[in-house]
């Protein structure tokens, strides 16, 4: 693992792996998606609305998983000072975003035809909404704070302040959802679920899972070329930039 | 601290003077007395909030007194975290921040006492506003009493979140909308168990009252070491 | 999938939406990577340039 | 008491400031860091109290040795270094192991670090001021520390009224009230007439008779003997 410390192996290491993710993420999808709109059946009760859950689940738990990522990222940042963690960290925040971003419009897609209105104040998705927000949050956090090393270990810092936060809001929503619509509205997945809708499910979700981690690996290529770069600059400025420092790999 | 018999000297030297924390306190709140507007701001804005709702939803008494208890808490909620982004940032302005540092008192301890001196100028000032303008919104009695218990448990918990707010915006010039979109949305659960504390009919005051009384008490407990991590990086 | 069936309208937006959230995030990505790999020439070039200039 | 620092480098967004930097200094000696604007000397010192991080590099304390203990009469100031080591439970090692190492943060404990804000509340009067930093800092008696700089007399004005130079002679009445064995200061001198400077100039050589060490960032000449640590551009 210190081994890939070294941004330019780890730069190396993503040229190797991305045909491969790119292509299996692009297998999984045209088979998921094939899966999902053609041979998957309508539901009974939903009909044809229960195809938007192949995007919506997939995706909720894709906004669980980045998050997940971004914490452990937090802990290399403070724990080991890795040097790669805290670019994995800016480049998975963004892309968390936009995933919980897709939860919460197609949630409200499904939800017009079942609900009859655009949102609810469902308790999952009020809690995916708050974490949108968080999402937010940390990548204003990012914006703000111009210098890379000290905004990486803030952003950790309130990484794992949400982290502890995201499972007290999660119990405080049910709780706040139960006592104030009592009434049992129909959720989406459940425990029960047909083979022929749970492995469309599946191969979606495997795919959302790759697709996160061939972009992530983009984005963190970018992160460290961003950092080459403002390193470059800031070299450039000083009037001393040798000809040694292009060639040399950034740290 | 120290059981050495060279250490009974200094022992009495230390009796004579003041724990750090405590001179920090007494500093805190003659610095709030002195300047005499942070106390009152809060109040202020806190009643301009309350003032500004029946605009927004009508002057109707039934309405705003069943909306009532949402509306203080939401007022406390916004006049307790738009106060709070100075809370550590003039002390790192004017160099305090890095004698914090260099005291052997941890860091963790005084981000606390830091919070306790800012909820007794700006929090308490609010919970003990809470029942007049409670009054102001056509409640009960018995809903006023709720209200202000539950703000008087839940606030400390909101000034301890939005330390951490204050403590990863302190080097940053205008951290105060950021400090709000950073904290607003991990205050969700305080507000949840506050407002049901304050007036919820169905579940009734002791649940959510004894929830958030653990909420403000695990903030207590954790709030500090993150703001603490984040003051210490936010000097470099 | 049945067209006719009264809420894919629905269905289709969803797909749509997720298509378009999923390609500008490969997009913006790859294009970012254009742009940065653009500057890193130009910098390096000028440092060639200047490298040129004292030698 | 001594001070081994080695191969200190400290980075700040990215840019070296100054990188494989390393001094010794022995109880009783001055180190004066010099160098022209953006050379790192306040990044020096600050990194030195512990209020920036080291890329790079470490800082040894090694407390005073047995026999020089024996032949030094003990000053009030000497009897409090050794007071706080001992505090530390650094004597206790003293016996196999004679350079014990400080992590930075009780490094930052033992240090004076007079920066270039004067950490001054401008509601508060001097003596409030002063008396809340012997609290915080380790006690000491203030009375005596104002007088000593020449501010027995409006120490009870609010802070806000002074002059820029009594807010600096405030702020280095710190290094008085409260005894601490190494002395950081970043443009001590800044904003003072010659007569403060003869009296801060006499601080420093007591400090230094007494066993104190001093680190100090300036331009101008301080009035002590000490030994130069020039800094130059980065890269």
């Amino acid at each position: 693992m210190q081994n890939y410390a070294n941004p330019t192996h780890f730069l190396r290491l993503v040229r190797v792996l991305l045909p491969v993710t790119a292509g299996l993420t692009t297998g999984l999808l045209a088979v998921g998606l094939y899966l999902a709109l053609f041979v998957a059946p309508a539901d009974y009760q939903q009909g044809e609305t229960v195809r938007i859950m192949y995007l919506h689940v997939p995706s909720a738990w894709m906004a669980m998983f980045v998050y997940l990522v971004m914490t452990s990222a937090a802990i290399g940042t403070l724990v080991f000072r890795h040097p790669l963690a805290d670019v994995a960290q800016k480049a998975a925040a963004p892309l968390g975003a936009a995933f919980t971003f897709l939860c919460l419009t197609t949630g409200s897609l499904w939800g017009k035809p079942e609900w009859g209105t655009w949102w609810v104040w469902d308790a999952r998705l009020t809690s995916v909404l708050v974490l949108f927000l968080i999402y937010l949050g940390i990548i204003a956090l990012w914006q703000v704070i111009e210098d890379p090393g000290k905004a990486a270990r803030l952003v950790a810092i309130f990484t794992l302040v949400g982290a502890v936060n995201v499972p007290i809001i999660k119990f405080s929503v049910d709780w706040w959802h139960t006592l104030h619509q009592p009434a049992s509205v129909f959720r989406m997945g459940g425990p029960t679920i047909a083979a022929s809708m749970l492995w469309p499910l599946l191969i979606m979700a495997v795919g959302f899972t790759t697709l996160f981690l061939t972009l992530h690996m983009l984005a963190m290529r970018n992160e460290i070329l961003r950092r080459r770069l403002r390193r470059l600059s800031m070299l450039a400025a000083d009037g001393a930039a040798p000809l040694g420092v292009v060639a040399e790999p950034a740290e | 601290m120290s059981q050495k018999p060279q250490a009974e000297k200094r022992q009495a030297a230390i009796q004579t003077r003041r724990s750090p924390l405590a001179a920090l306190l007494v500093r805190d709140l003659r610095i709030g007395r002195r300047i005499g507007g942070a106390v009152s701001m809060g109040v202020v804005f806190f009643l301009c909030l309350v003032t500004v709702t029946p605009f927004a939803v009508g002057p109707d008494q039934a309405l705003l007194a069943r909306i009532g208890p949402a509306i203080l808490w939401i007022a406390a909620l916004l006049a307790t975290l738009l106060g709070l982004d100075r809370l550590f940032q003039a002390d790192a302005e004017d160099g305090s921040l890095d004698l914090f540092l260099m005291s052997e008192t941890p860091l963790e301890l005084i981000v606390v006492v830091k919070c306790l001196g800012h909820w007794l100028l700006t929090g308490l000032p609010l919970v003990a506003a809470s029942p007049i303008f409670g009054l102001m919104l056509g409640l009960e009695p018995a809903a006023l009493a709720r209200v202000t218990a539950s703000l008087l448990a839940g606030t400390p918990a909101l000034t301890l979140l939005g330390a951490v707010g204050a403590a990863l915006t302190v080097s940053l010039r205008r951290g105060g909308l950021l400090l709000a979109v950073l904290i607003l949305p991990l205050s969700v659960p305080v507000l949840i168990f506050g407002v049901a504390a304050a007036g919820d009919p169905v579940v009734g005051f002791k649940t959510p009252f004894l929830i958030l009384c653990g909420l403000t008490l695990a903030a207590v407990a954790l709030t500090p070491f993150a703001a603490a991590a984040a003051l210490r990086h936010a000097g470099d | 999938m049945n067209l006719a069936a009264p809420h894919s309208g629905f269905v289709i937006a969803a797909y749509a939406i997720a298509f378009v959230v999923i390609a500008a995030m490969v997009i913006g990505t790859l294009a970012d990577y254009r742009s940065l790999k653009k500057s890193l020439e130009r910098i390096a070039a000028r440092a060639r340039h200047i490298g040129d200039a004292r030698s | 008491m001594q001070i081994e620092a080695s191969a200190l480098s400290v980075e700040r967004g990215g840019r070296v400031i100054f990188a494989g930097l390393g001094f010794g200094l022995r109880a009783g000696e001055a180190l004066l860091v010099k160098g022209p604007n953006g050379a790192g000397k306040s990044t020096l010192l600050r990194a030195l109290a512990g209020l920036l991080p080291l890329a790079s590099g470490d800082i040894r304390i090694t407390p005073a040795t047995e026999a020089r203990l024996d032949h030094d009469d003990f000053g009030s100031i000497r009897s409090k270094i050794m007071n706080v080591i001992d505090f530390k439970g650094l004597e206790r090692d003293s016996g196999e192991k004679p350079g014990s190492t400080f992590s930075p943060p009780a490094l930052a404990e033992l240090c004076h670090y007079i920066g270039h804000a004067d950490a001054l509340k401008p509601a508060l009067t001097l003596a409030e001021n002063l008396a809340f930093y012997a609290a915080l800092l380790g006690g000491g008696e203030i009375a005596a520390a104002l007088a000593r700089l020449g501010l027995a007399g409006i120490a009870d004005l609010p802070a806000a009224y002074l002059s820029a130079g009594q807010k600096r002679r405030a702020a280095l009445a710190r290094l008085v009230a409260v005894a601490r064995p190494i002395w950081l200061l970043d443009e001590p001198l800044t904003a003072l007439d010659t007569m403060s400077q003869t009296i801060v100039g006499e601080l420093m050589r007591e400090h230094l008779e007494m066993g104190g060490l001093i680190v100090a960032a300036t331009h101008a000449p301080l009035p002590i003997a000490a030994r130069d640590l020039v800094l130059g551009r980065p890269l």
